[in-house]
Parts: C-alpha cells; structure tokens; sequence
C-alpha cells in the first residue's frame, strides 16, 4: 500500500495547493508505528506526516461532522467500509454532502498488532508489507507472517471494495484475502446457548466496561449533538456509579440507538481499551433486522428509510419472533 | 453495586408493569374493570397516549428497578388511533424481546399484546395468563446485577 | 364413595370438559340429530338435564344407546356445545358401573355383513370398546 | 417545594366497597410535596369539586393528584374544577383506583395497597407536570356523511336544516340504502317506500346538501374541524344535467346477464340501468364490466336511441377534494352469506330464500310484481316456513355472536303481510326466543299468532332436504321435546347481518376504533353513543350496531346534534399535549419527521446558542396544530431532544420508578 500512500500525498498536496479545499482528513503517524492516529493536514508542509499503510484502521467519516458546520470543504480519504458510515451520516443529516470532497482509496485489509504479538514475536520494530505477507523486523530477526491470519476482526467481515459513496478514487480496488467468514457465527453461537449460559456470557462480558465512552465517541452512528448520557435532563444521566439505568444498560440501549444505523464497520469492538465484544449486540439487531424486515446494509446509500423509521402492515409479531434455546 | 438483595422467604410477590395506550388497552382496562371481570393485583398500569410513546429505557428502567413482568398492550395493527403508532412499536418491540432474549432474560419477562377497547374480558385474561407466566418464571433478579459479577 | 344424583351429573359435566352452560336450548342437535327418532330424551333435552342436576333418567334411556357417534349435534350447535360427549360420558359412567363389559375386537364374528354400514363399525367400538 | 393535594373518592361503595380510601389518604401524606391528603365520599360532585376548590386556596396547593375512577371519564371534570380555584388544569393527574383497581381486586389488603401505589405513581408524575395552555383550531362549518341509506339522509337533513352545508357520499347509484329495498316496514306496515321517499326528495332538493352517487371516499387526513376528505366520483358515463330518466337506453341495451343488486339478485339487469323507479338521481349508470361497448367496443345502442344524447363513454372517474369540520359514518348493514351455512341448503334449493329477498318477492316493484311465488315453479306456496337466528347469537366462527336485533319483528311482519293477503297459506315460525321489546312491538308480534292464526315454534331448525316437489325442514320442538319434520313450499331465513364490507376501510381512513364485528366502536357505550372516540367523527344508523329504523332515525338525530355542536364553534381548543423539540439537544437528524403521521414536523435552520457558542444548526419544529400527541417522534429520537408534554420522559420514568 506504499504506492497508494504516495498518490494520497500527491493528491493532498494538489488539493491544498490549488485551494480546492481548506483541509484534508487523513492518517499521520501516531507514537508507535502500528498506532496511526486521525489527522487534520490544512497546509501542504504538514503533508509528510501522512500515512497510508496496514495500520490505518481508523474511520474518518465521523471526523467530517465538525468540519461541515464551517462553511469549508474538506477532503477525506476513506477505504470501502468507511464510505457506508459517511452515508449514514449524511442520512442523519450530520454531514452537508455538498462540503466534503470524498476520495475512495483502496485497502487490503487492515492488520491488528495483538495478532502479530500472538505469533510470538517479541521486540518487534516495524513491518512492511509485500504482496500477502509482512515482513516484520523485531530485534531477534525479521519474520515473514500471512496477512491474512492477522487481520482486524473487523476486516474479516470486510464488505468488499466497492465504495458506497466517492467523488474520486485513488488507485485499483484491492481484495482482502480472508478464509471464509460468517459474521454472525458468534451470534448463532450464543443463540444456541441456554438463557443462563447466555447471561454468564454478558455478566461477565459487561462487567469489564469501564465507561470510558470510547466506543461512543468513535462510532459514526452515534452523532447526537449532545448525547443523552451527557444530558443531566435526560432521565438516564445518572453517571454516579450507583444502580442508575445508566451503568448497568449502557451498552444495551447504546446498541439499540444505532439499530437499524450501525453499518457493521466494527470500530467500537476494535477500539474498547478492555476488548468487550460489542460488536455482537450490533451484529445481534442486524441479524434480526435482516431476518424479521429483509436484508438490510445501512449506510448502502443515503436515501432508503431505516428499518425502525419504517413499517410493513404485516410485519411479523414481537412474541414469534425471538430465538435461542428457552 | 447493587447486589440483588435476597428478598426474604415470604412467598414470592411478582411486580408487573404494564404500559396500555389510552385509546385501546386502557379504555380495554377500564371495560374489565366496568365488566367486574378479575386479575392479579401485581400488575400496574402506566398510561401512554399509544404504544409507540413506550420507550425501550423505560422497559429497562423498570426491569432494573425491580419489575418481574412488563408487558405492553396496544390497538391491533390498523386499529391505532394515530393510524401508524403501533405498528412502530411493533417492530421496536420485536427487537427488544429479542436483545432481552440475546441478553438471556427470559423473552416471556416482555410481552406485547393488542387488546381492543371492546375486548374487557380479553384483557383480564391477558394480564391474568401473564401474571401466572411471571410467578413461574419467579424473580426477575437478573437484569438488576447485569454488571456486577457475583 | 357414594355420590348424590346432583354430584354425580356435576362430575360427569366436569370430567367430559363440556361447556354445558353455554348452551340456550335453541334444539338445533335435536333438529339435526339423524337417530333422533329413535331416541326417548333428545340431545337438547339430554343437556337440560345434565345441567340441571338429573342424571338417573338419562342413564336409563336409550338415548345413549341409539346415538351414533356422528357428532351432526356438536357441529351444528350455535354455542360450541358438545352433546354427543355428554351422551358418551353417561354412557360410560353406565358402562362402567355394569363391570365394564366391553365389546373386544376379537368377539367379532370372523366376516362381517358387508351391507353393515361401515359408520356403523365404528360407531359399535366407539360406544363399546372404551 | 410542590404542594400537592391528594384526593381519595369512594365512588359511594365502588372503590370504599374494596378499598381503605382513608388509609390511602392516610399513607400518602408522608409523601414529600403532599400538603393536603383527604377521602371524600363522591369527589365528582359539586360537594367534591368544592373540597378541592377550598383546599387549593386554603392551601396553595401547586399540584392535584384524584384518586378516582378512569380519567377517561372525569379528568375533563376535574381539570375545570381546579381551573375555577385557579390552578392550571393540566397540573391535575389522576390515579385510576376504580376500574383498574377496586373492581378488579376483591381483597380489601391486596387493592388498598395497589391504590396506595398508583397513588404514588400519580404524585411522582404531578410533581413534573408542567402548566399547558391549549392552541386553537379554525372549524370548517361543512359536514361529511359517508352512506346515503336513511340514516345519512336524516343526519344530513337536520344538519342541513340548521344551515350548515352537507355532503353525502354514496357508493352505490342511488341514495335510499336497505330501505328502499323493502315492502313495507314494522311496527304500523307503513309501506316503505311510501315514508322513504319523501325524505330523499327532500334531501335532494335542499339546498345546504349535495349528494355525490356512485361515490366513494378514497383518502381523508386532518383532524377535528380540519379534515381533508378526497372523493372518488366514479364515471357514470352518462350526464346528469341530460338525461330524463326516459329509461330507453336500459330497455333497449342488449347485455341482460348481470344480476339486479337491487333485487337481491332475483332477476337480471341490463349494463346501463337505474336501480329502482324511485331511485334518485334519476339518472342511469352503465356497468362498465358488463357493457359491450367497454368489454369488446362494439355496441353503443343506447348512445344512438338517448332521445337526449346523454351517453358518454369517455367519462372519467373524478377526484373531488373537500374540507369538512365533522364526518358522519352512516355506511349501514349487509345480510351475512350463507356459505357457511350448508344445512339450510340455501344454495341448491331456490325456495330457501332470505329474508331480503323476500321482501323483494313480495314488493309491488320488485321481481314478481309482488306476487309470492316460488322460485323454483313460480307456483303459489300452501305453506311457508321462517327460521330465525340463521347465524345470529352464533359463537361458533361460523357466525356472529350478537342478536341481530331486528328478525323477530320483521318475521312476525312477513308472516302477517302473508296470512293478510293469502289467508290460506299456513304460516310457521320456528324461533329461539322472540325479542320484540319496544313500543308497540310485542303487541304487534302477538297480533300475528292471535289475529292470524301464524304458528310459533320454539325450536331451531337443524336441516332442509328436498323431497318431491317440497322442502322437508328438519326442527325440533324444544317444549315438546320432540323431533319435527314439517313439509314446507318454501323457507325464509332471517339471516344475521353485518356492517357494511368497506366499514374497517373507512375506520383505518379515519383512525375510528372498531370491534371485532366490524362495527365502530362508540366513545361511550351508554354516555355518547353517537361519538366515535376519534374526535369529530360521529356515528349514525347500524354501522354503530344492529339497530331497527326507528333508532336508526333517532340516532341519526342525535348525531346531527353532535355535528351541530361541533360545527357551531368557530374556534376549537387542541389538544395541549403535543410534541416539543429541544433547540439544545436536537442534532437535526429528523428521524422524528419519519414517523409523525401527521406530517406536524419540519426542519429549519436556526442560530443556537449552545455554552455561549452561537452555531447554525438545522432543528426539528413541531406545528402544535397539527400534532395530535401520540409520541412516536420522542422515542425515534435518540438524543432525547424531543419530548411529549403531559407525558415527558421524565414523568413515564418518575412513575415506572413510583412503581418498582
């Protein structure tokens, strides 16, 4: 992805340049090499701290909602599964569509370190990337490991190269080379669990949260302006840690605002500093919504009403339709 | 944290909620009530302009405060005084009971039933079945202490 | 245990599950009833009877003798009463009470009369056979 | 700190009977906020009123909690009771002790202790109620009546006599509904026609009412005062300003198969044809299914013999768009078919006949020119039979669980109306029960057996076979106890009825609430049985229930009144419970704008001033006209930012948490 890195940079630099736009929206690196952080770069000097490589996971769709308030336009490179979020957001009316600048660059899935780590590679200093193997140096030799055993979780369950919305794309549309995925396999999985098994499950899960409200904050689908668990008006802001709603069911109603919202893009289990597989309560509503209401991606496109927002006279009845040994 | 107190061994009292829209499941309420026809006592009844002014949190909130039993009772589809209301609450509920059920809290804990404001008897039968499917399912002590690991 | 004639009509209603006091003698099953002719106490009646506490006359009559089983009443009644299963809970109760002498397959005489009806079969290990 | 007076009604022994209302009073005054707890004997007397209007002066009292009956029944009481001692009356809640309490639980332990926790989920509620103020809505002084038959034209007519304009939208080619299909009509045997008639002229030719025939509604939208109804004039293909009603074009049109809706079907019609003599307008529509011109484009006689070239073909369906301050559903009844019903053999055997048709045999219009004969060989009948309760009083699913109320007197009518004119017909009525309450009407039900000889049977009948060339019907005589099988010429049978097949249509059209028998359900059963709970919606003639002309014509009255009120305002107080948006918190994604199904939000770009940041922001807007209150907006919203006054977040949370 090297390549592609030099031709984002190149058309940042035109872009700037030209004053075609005020910013653009990127990565730079962050403090270690596999930690590459978001960047704002509004002047081209700043540009050589761009990065485009196996580490740069990160969905910048949501960065785009600040930016649109001012009268500016802002480009924004963003991989396939970032474009369905920038489309929810433009649902949502988050984002003004005509401010942004969108170029679609292409990615062959991002890799997650503590899957490297996993190798048992130790001291380990910097990987490049050839074709479907990493090079990885570490300070006891370099290492060749397939990219495919080490790629995000997220990645696995990749929606395929083609970008939901683009004004411009950057380079050819790359494949990301994964075994076969079921991404509700886990979800089947706890289905088939006994109540008491499945409640273990999340007690134990759940209990790991610490509120740092970091998935919140990253999800594309979670925009309010102002958060109802911020919102000392709102009946559930109790952030004292006593039995408020708002420790114990956090998660669960947090889940059940982006249904029917959430584009599955698995930024929120990628970045929990506690690892909480928050993604299943996602993927558990999109599971239902495609089953009760027909197959649905949100964010495909940016019209098509959203499943809560909408109704069939003979949908299906609330007590036939949940599943699981009882 | 909220550890689930261990109520006392006095026979288990359920405590049941229900949200009735007040154009068909309450006026359906006040019909069984005018008919003399009888239900447990555990249930309460919250009224709502419809059933899609029932907010999912308030359905949490109550299970987290100690209610055994919701249920939600609504005009049958197409009999909604606000013409479309119930039919969202239908699908919000629909994924509810399926999350509570994901959650593994026992999917009968939430119930939706439409009951017509013609329909005394239907009502009291509802609530009456209800109440027994709570007491069998006993205390409802699990989403209290969702969060703190015994 | 000895029960009263009003305790003994009380038990029959409740172990045959029947709703008799849906019934408003409209005399539909009667109206219907194809061995009707037959019958000393019409459906209609036999349910009256029931209902209100008498069943020593029913168990005399030959109404549970000359029912057919074909259940025309019970399909017919406007308020989902159930007749003929009153008339087959007396007439077990009285079966019952004669030491269960009930018809076995094998008394059959080996090739039946084909010109028997074959309801009429059925009907016979319906009534006597339980 | 609120100050809060709690009310605890004994309903006379309604709710004292099983609940301790001085130990509810008693436990809620520990309550923080409470200031004044009392229990008073009828609080919806003026006694009651005045208890409150006294304490809320006397005490200052901030908050107003009844524990009471429904407030579906005297919220509206008790709101202007504390609006007269000055208080806002939608800082008034009431806790409903009665019919969701006291009449439902017989342990006096068990209820006082439930009425104690609505009590308190009442009081946790009035602590966060807010003071509304209603809006005001315009009222369209014009009024709607969907159903042509007697009762729409008598509810149109005592509008219309008060000045104000109507319109009647009937479905079929002409007004005069069931009526004008019968002979004569009970208790006097009046001929119907005869009183009928008279007021469809009159409703014709007055000048407040316009009739749209051959008409259906195909949209309404708006609420009380403001509704938008859309009406589908479908073509006649003939001209009303025209044609004369000479009636050439149906003599000589050569398409005879389809069958009279008119006459039950008894005889055929031709394609282009007027429904009965009487019929007003007076004007022939062709059936476009049945017309050669339209089904093959050959034909088009009756365009060339229309001495007044009133044909048009090419005459198309026209949408009419009106707005109307009250809408009447007059849409009346349909005899339920006989499919189901196999017993009777009324499909095989054309002497069974039903009752509607035999009002058509026996009717001087009517097929056989009032001659009663039967079907089968046009011969006179020596002996006929009527059944009663064909499906009526039927809970099996086969039929309707109700009593169709009118069979029993128009059997005794038939019968009579025979034994009159063929005093030699032998005349049997087999019966569950006769219910002929009312006026006059037992002694005219007795006049048929003690005068004319009918004979009345108790005992239903079980079964109709042919035999030879007469029926054989199979009944039983309960008295007796016996098993009949009366020879019979023919059979008549009263079959139950239904609301008409579009009612459940029009009650999704107009959000009006309907039972499970298709009829629309009154606001009141006993109080306003002319009200449907959807305000501005009325309800006149059998589409509120089985009811004979006399009460149809009476309530149709009443529902004329009704409008007349309505339309009599000019301003009409809205609902003030309605949606309000938090300029704050809305993030101007408009989820709420896609599930208002009354279009009452829009979105604007507005200036906020969010911690001294002044930013432009698109924000959501609530038109308090029309919102009506439901809420599917506050919980489509993920943010909160939209709330339902009167029934907010906080007040539903307040009283789940009273609860648990």
């Amino acid at each position: 992805m090297q390549k592609i890195e030099q031709l984002i940079k190149e058309k940042a630099r035109d872009l700037l340049a030209a004053g075609q736009v005020t910013s653009v929206i990127a990565w730079q690196k962050g403090e270690m090499f596999y930690d590459n952080a978001p960047g704002y770069f509004d002047n081209t000097e700043e540009l050589d701290a761009l990065v485009y490589n196996a580490f740069c996971a990160a969905n910048l769709s949501k960065y785009l909602i600040a930016n649109t308030k001012k009268d500016e336009k802002t480009a924004v490179f963003l991989k396939p599964c970032d474009t369905y979020s920038l489309n929810q957001l433009i649902k949502d009316r988050r984002v003004q569509r005509e401010q942004v600048l969108v170029i679609g660059i292409p990615c062959a899935g991002m890799v997650d370190i503590n899957k490297v780590k996993a190798q048992g590679l130790k001291g380990i200093i910097g990987i490049t990337e050839d074709g479907d193997n990493l090079t990885v140096e570490t300070a006891y030799g370099t290492k060749q490991v397939a990219r495919a055993e080490v790629l995000l979780n997220k990645c696995l369950a990749c929606k395929g190269s083609a970008y939901a919305v683009s004004d411009e794309t950057i380079g050819e549309p790359m494949a990301v080379k994964h075994a076969p995925y079921d991404r509700f396999a886990v979800v089947k999985e706890l289905e088939s669990l006994s109540p008491q098994e499945r409640f273990a499950f999340w007690q134990e899960e759940l209990s790991k949260c610490i509120r740092c409200n970091a998935c919140r904050d990253i999800c594309p689908a979670c925009s309010c302006e102002q958060c109802l668990f911020d919102n000392p008006e709102s009946p559930l802001a109790g952030k004292a840690n006593n039995n408020s709603a708002e420790e114990q069911l956090f998660h669960i109603i947090r889940a059940y605002h982006v249904a029917g919202r959430c584009t599955d893009c698995g930024e929120c289990s990628r970045v929990c500093p506690q690892g909480i597989r928050l993604d299943l309560l996602n993927r558990k509503f999109i599971k239902d919504i495609n089953e009760f209401y027909g197959d649905y991606q949100a964010g495909a496109d940016a019209d098509t009403n959203a499943p809560l927002l909408s109704f069939d006279v003979d949908d299906v009845e609330p007590g036939a339709a949940t599943k699981g040994r009882e | 944290m909220l550890a689930a107190q261990s109520t006392p061994d006095k026979e288990f009292e359920q405590l049941i909620v229900a949200f009735c829209c007040n154009w068909c499941s309450y006026a359906g309420a006040d019909l069984a009530g005018t008919a003399r026809r009888s239900y447990p006592a555990n249930i309460k009844i919250i009224r709502v302009p419809c059933s899609c002014r029932v907010n999912p949190t308030f359905i949490l909130r109550a299970f987290l405060r100690g209610a055994d039993g919701v249920i939600i009772a609504g005009c049958h589809p197409g009999d909604c005084h606000y013409t479309s209301g119930n039919y969202f609450a239908r699908r919000r509920m629909t994924l509810l009971m399926s999350m509570l059920s994901f959650l593994g809290v026992d999917k009968a804990r939430l119930r939706v039933e439409w009951v017509s404001a013609a329909e005394g008897n239907k009502f009291a039968e509802v609530m009456t079945s209800f109440a027994e499917t709570i007491k069998a399912l006993g205390e409802n002590v699990k989403l209290r202490d969702l969060r703190c690991k015994k | 245990m000895h029960l009263t004639e009003k305790e003994e009509a009380a038990e029959i209603l409740r172990i045959s599950g029947v709703k008799a006091d849906n019934c408003m003698q409209c005399g539909k099953c009667s109206a219907a009833c194809p061995a009707g002719a037959k019958m000393d106490i019409l459906p209609h009646r036999f349910v009256w009877e029931l209902m209100n506490g008498r069943v020593n006359n029913l168990a005399a009559s030959n109404t549970l003798w000359q029912c057919l089983s074909c259940f025309t009443c019970s399909a017919r009644c406007p308020r989902g009463v159930d007749p003929a299963k009153l008339i087959e809970a007396v007439r077990l109760s009285v079966i019952r009470k004669q030491g269960e002498n009930r018809l076995n397959v094998d008394e059959l005489p080996a090739e039946i009369d084909e010109m028997m009806p074959q309801q009429a079969l059925v009907s016979a290990l319906r009534k006597y056979n339980k | 700190m609120q100050k809060i007076g709690v009310f605890v009604c004994w309903c006379g022994s309604n709710i004292a009977a099983t609940v301790d209302v001085a130990r509810v009073a008693e436990s809620v005054k520990s309550i923080p906020g409470v200031a004044f707890a009392a229990d008073y004997r009828y609080m919806c007397s003026e006694g009651g009123q005045e208890l409150m209007q006294k304490a809320i002066k006397d005490y200052g009292l901030s908050r107003v909690v009844v524990c009471s009956c429904s407030p579906r029944m005297h919220e509206a009481t008790f709101r202007k009771a504390a609006q007269a001692a000055g208080l806002n009356p939608y800082l008034v809640e009431i806790a409903n002790i009665r019919e969701h309490c006291s009449w439902v639980h017989k342990d006096k332990e068990v209820a006082t202790a439930k009425a104690i926790a609505l009590a308190k989920a009442a009081i946790a509620k009035v602590k966060l109620n807010t003071p509304l103020v209603s809006g005001e809505s315009a009222v369209v002084k014009r009024a709607l009546v969907i159903g042509g038959g007697i009762a729409g034209l008598q509810t149109a007519l005592d509008i219309a006599e008060a000045g104000y304009k109507v319109d009647i939208v009937e479905k079929t080619p002409s007004i005069g509904g069931k009526m004008s299909q019968l002979d004569k009509t009970f208790p006097t045997l009046d001929c119907s026609a005869c009183i009928l008639t008279p007021k469809m002229v009159e409703a014709a030719t007055h000048e407040n009412i316009t009739i749209y025939t051959y008409s259906e509604i195909e949209k309404v939208s708006g609420y009380v005062g403001q509704f938008e109804a859309v009406i589908r004039k479908k073509a006649r293909s003939v001209s009303v300003d025209r044609c004369s009603g000479c009636g050439i074009c149906s003599e000589k049109c050569p398409s005879k198969k389809a069958k009279s809706e008119f006459d039950q079907g008894l005889r055929n019609r031709s394609a282009i044809y007027i429904p009965f003599a009487q019929a007003i307008p007076n004007v022939p529509v062709i059936d476009r299914e049945n017309c050669l011109k339209f089904q093959t484009g050959k034909c088009g006689i009756c365009a060339k013999v229309c001495p007044a070239g009133a044909i048009e073909y090419e005459q198309e369906d026209e949408l009419v768009t009106q707005k109307y301050g009250a809408i009447v559903l007059a849409t009346g009844f349909e005899p339920i078919d006989m499919a189901k019903f196999g017993e009777f053999n009324y499909e095989y055997c054309p002497d069974v006949i039903t009752s509607l048709e035999f009002e058509r045999l026996t009717n001087a219009a009517g097929p056989t020119q009032g001659h009663l004969v039967r079907l089968s060989d046009g011969k006179k009948p020596k002996s006929i039979v009527f059944v009663s309760c064909v499906g009526s009083r039927d809970t099996t699913e086969r039929g309707k669980t109700y009593c169709s109320k009118i069979c029993c007197m128009y059997n005794a009518k038939h019968a009579m109306l025979v034994k009159e004119k063929y005093p030699d017909i032998d005349v049997q009525v087999f019966y569950i029960d006769v219910r002929t309450p009312g006026k006059s009407f037992d002694e005219f039900y007795r006049r048929a057996v003690e005068e004319y000889g009918v004979q009345y049977t108790k005992g239903m009948v079980g079964k109709i076979t042919e035999e030879g060339d007469h029926l054989l019907v199979h009944a039983s005589d309960v008295a007796s106890g016996a098993q009949l099988s009366v020879p019979a010429d023919m059979v008549v049978l009263a079959t139950a009825i239904k609301p008409a097949a579009d009612a459940r249509k029009l009650a999704t059209m107009l959000t009006a609430s309907i039972d499970t028998n298709d009829f629309f359900t009154e606001a009141h059963p006993k109080l306003r049985p002319v009200e449907s709970p959807t305000a501005g919606i009325f309800l006149s003639g059998v589409c509120q229930g089985p009811k004979d002309i006399p009460e149809t014509v009476a309530q149709a009255g009443a529902a004329a009144v009704k409008v007349l009120g309505l339309l009599s305002k000019d301003k009409l107080l809205t609902n003030p419970c309605v949606a309000t948006c938090n300029e704050q918190t809305c993030s101007g994604c408009l989820a709420c704008e896609k599930v208002c199904p009354y279009g009452a939000i829009s979105a604007e770009y507005k200036l906020v001033n969010v911690k001294g940041l002044k930013e432009r922001r698109l924000i959501a807007q609530v038109n308090e006209a029309l919102c009506q209150g439901c809420g599917a907006c506050t919980v489509a919203c993920p943010s909160g930012a939209m709330d339902l006054k009167g029934f907010s977040n906080k007040q539903i949370m307040a009283e789940v948490d009273a609860i648990c």
